[in-house]
């Protein structure tokens, strides 16, 4: 049995979260993922947007950040100053999904510009939430195609903090959230050791080594015994393509 | 005392060539007829606050409206790219400054709140707070540890669209509140867009859903269907089609012009637009109502 | 998840002696009941935190509950002194801490957003902040002009009436909202005192309305007329006479512990409290309805 | 035709609003006159109070500042944060009432004790609102009954500002308020002069300079030709007690 990288990677961001994590969601894959642990391991998933919807309960699969199906039924919206503050500043967020152009070795992210920053090759969106969550939230999941462009030894312009240059520099700047504890990609996990480096943990079913080497930008070290990922049950397929995601959207 | 006016005699009285504007919402209740208009009254050298730009400011950079940008997050929500402004940072051609969403919040915040700025606490990321030097830190007198500032916004606009005004300007608001009370609060005029104008006794029947006080809104328009491609919540829908179709248009800058010419200079007005869309599109927009349970104030 | 459990037990569970409380409402939804409980239980040397003591504080300082007060206003509203903390301070044997309302209201906004501080721009009146030494300066760093601040108050526990709540703790409040959100947020533990415990599907029908939610509250109780002699908007009025009668029990020790041993002490709960009231407060106290008109959120 | 105390503070100080101002209310006698001045001259005043309620439209006497009859009809409630951050502090406010035990030559205003601030003679309930009112607000007016002990030459604590030590001294500190405008007593109305300091200005009827001196802790001086204020009119007399005070609670 395949999978698709959409598949492998949902599946496995939502065996991340805890039941009772407060997680700040984004569109697309974490938000498949969080909904499919809602439905399975994690009934008490707390779902919170970037656009102050704090429970949200969509009826359907949200197409941005900010749709009303976010809105009807939840239980409280409020202003994006107190969503950044009373929530994430404060505290309040357990888990934040995070994405970019470029992820580096010490899990530094690049959502900002491709080049130089006054002259830029490509101009990306920049940081949105992004460098607050990266920040503030207890602990950070990145999810991202594993492609060598994507995985540079570092990153271009580091729109939001992982370990930035090891852990001892984060650990020192003050910055309450614990840094970014797992990328998950379409060939397997990988965690920062103790230095705060990212080192392969987890291959999916069927992925060598060295293709995870092959497709990251530095020279990519692994940690003791290689896991080998669950694959997608049934159930959890069945969830994501009859419950959530149902027209293809996101899954491809 | 009313406030009445046409959205055109709005734009015309209160956004000047050169004026910093806030068109407020966050994914939610963007006034684009606001836009559109200041795009037919051939504004110029404007300078477009926002959080997220949108595709408000990819049109109006598009039509020339824009000197600068000020955002945190130049994406087009659920699709990908904003083309128009990306390829005008990319070619140098327009100016801007940039914060994280928490930044860009916390200068309208200070703004609204009559404070010269804002702290916050460090992300540590470093980069942006080195590129933009109006991101500050000052020391915490408490703990001796440094705090990240910005400075206020005030803009010389700001632009809202809301569920329902009575004819001075009182507003209720709900779902998606974004930055709207505080654009409204930090800017020196305020245009306030409506999708109904109300009797003051439907506002007054709930006060704590006021976001936003007549006394500080300059003018009132009545504008239904205002937000379109954006929505209005328990209105209409959010036009995803729209979205995903202007991610085609901006391939060429010909296909852009065709379309402004057609939807934004073709049209005279929101109303003009509206009916212009069809029917197909007004159905698929429509949504069921959802009533919210109502609360007891007590005749007191 | 329900956090049901009844006000004795939430007390017992969350407030210990030498906690700093914050009794949350600014004349609306004081929870009374909550105080009574405390002083039953006899906790001692707790900080009372509050903009505005009110007959509350006076009590608990009058039963011994209390080691310190920090506070912006310590009047009796609308009728004059709180002759218990005023005696008291003039005789040296209460600790205090003071400020203006916005001084303090600012603190706890800086707690609830995680802030180690908040700036306020001068009021150039001096006394006060030479008086008390946690008011701080710090440079606008864009104007170079100095800012006055105060430090984040993050209270042990914050107790916060509203008028409806689920189970879970998700909380509606309308009417006079104060610092209440803010009490919340910032503090370590939330006790939630509820009018009416409704379906969540209440709350869900007007997110907006949530001020509170649940993931921030430890204790949900059920505590109908929790805020006499102050009010609950749309439930109850104003009990004015009570803050009339105030001023005299007060005029002696031993009328205070009279009252005390009467209405804290032999009272088992609220609802024993509310009996013995009797039938001709109740009905003084009564509102007629008025509501809110509804809006539309949309089954999206 | 005698008027009380009350009544002629509460009419002189309606009569200084204009058509059109926002209004920082508090309770009492403050209260009357802007409910006053609504029902006569200004239809326009826009009441704020600051327990966080804009355009109040009470149907009775409020009774405290929080009183829930400000609430039903109103035209919006907020929080304390906002009332005092995007009204008062952001410059929104026109007119504040203020009130104290102690007013000095200056108009500073003391509400917090009489006697040493650590070991006070008599502890006062202090500031609330009123520092940022004072500081804030357009212009400020004061109503309260001309006794001496009210207005000794200086404060004993300054919890608002007046005019410092003098007008040069309020301007220099960069408060955005002009300060107060006028104190309305029982026997007429001090303004300040170009130095800020309190002169007298108005008397009402029958009242003599002498007598208002003889009742200030400073050297009252006088300016120009002091002016006579025009008797409370029947119709204002008629609004006062059967519109706003039917019970005399607050006019005695």
């Amino acid at each position: 049995m395949a999978f698709t990288a959409s598949e492998l990677m949902t599946v496995n961001a939502a065996r991340l979260l805890r039941d009772g994590d407060t997680v700040f969601v984004g569109v697309g894959l974490p938000n498949l993922a969080c909904n499919l642990a809602r439905r399975t391991h994690a009934p008490g998933l707390v779902m919170i947007y970037e656009a102050g919807v704090i429970g949200a309960r969509p009826a359907r699969l949200p197409l941005s950040i900010g749709d009303p199906t976010l809105v009807s039924g939840a239980n409280a919206v409020c202003s994006m100053y107190d969503i950044f503050s009373l929530y994430l500043q404060r505290g309040n967020v357990d888990v934040g999904f995070l994405g970019g152009a470029q992820i580096d070795r010490f899990g530094n992210i690049n959502a900002t510009v491709i080049g130089d920053y006054e002259h830029p090759k490509t101009r990306l969106p920049g940081s949105g939430g992004s460098m607050e969550i990266a920040a503030w939230a207890n602990r950070c999941y990145i999810i991202t195609p594993h492609q060598k462009r994507r995985f540079p030894e570092k990153v271009d312009f580091r729109t939001s903090a992982g370990f930035l240059g090891g852990r001892a520099e984060r650990e020192s700047s003050g910055v309450r959230g614990g840094g970014p504890q797992a990328v998950v990609t379409n060939l397997g996990i990988m965690e920062p050791d103790e230095t705060g480096e990212l080192v392969l943990t987890a291959l999916h079913p069927g992925i060598t080594v060295d293709q995870a080497r092959e497709n990251t930008g530095w020279a990519l070290r692994t940690r003791g015994t290689i896991r080998i990922t669950e694959p997608p049950t049934t159930e959890e397929l069945r969830i994501l393509h009859e419950e959530l995601d149902p027209q293809g959207i996101h899954l491809k | 005392m009313t406030k009445l006016c046409s959205l055109s005699e709005a734009v015309s009285r209160y956004v000047q060539d050169g004026d910093s504007v806030y068109a407020a919402g966050f994914t939610h209740l963007i006034p684009f007829a606001a836009g559109h208009e200041i795009i037919r009254q051939g504004r110029k050298d404007l300078i477009l606050a926002r959080a997220t730009p949108d595709l408000i400011y990819d049109q109006m950079v598009a039509a020339g409206c824009a000197k600068k940008v000020i955002f945190s997050y130049i994406g087009n929500p659920g699709v990908g790219s904003l083309r128009i402004i990306r390829e005008e940072l990319e070619a140098g051609r327009l100016e801007w400054e940039e914060y994280s969403h928490y930044g860009m919040i916390s200068r309208l915040q200070a703004g609204a709140s009559g404070l010269p700025f804002f702290p916050m606490k460090s992300t540590a990321a470093g980069d942006l707070e080195r590129s933009n030097p109006q991101y500050r830190r000052v020391i915490d007198p408490y703990s001796g540890e440094e705090v990240v500032t910005v400075p206020a916004l005030n803009p010389d606009v700001a632009i809202v669209h809301v569920q329902r005004a009575d004819a001075a300007g009182n507003a209720h608001i709900w779902g998606i509140i974004g930055e709207q009370k505080e654009a409204a609060f930090a800017a020196k005029h305020v245009i306030l867009t409506a999708e109904e104008i109300v009797d003051e006794e439907i506002i007054r029947s709930d006060p704590n859903r006021t976001l936003i006080p007549e006394f500080i809104v300059d003018a009132v328009c009545h504008v239904p269907y205002c937000a379109h491609p954006s929505y209005t919540q328990g209105y209409y829908d959010r036009d995803n089609a729209f979205y995903l179709d202007w991610d085609k248009v901006t391939e060429s800058r010909e296909a852009v012009q065709a379309w402004l010419d057609e939807w934004v200079f073709g049209v005279k007005d929101r109303a003009a637009y509206w009916e212009k869309l069809g029917a197909e599109i007004h159905d698929r927009l429509k949504v069921a109502p959802l009533m919210s349970t109502p609360v007891n104030y007590g005749a007191y």
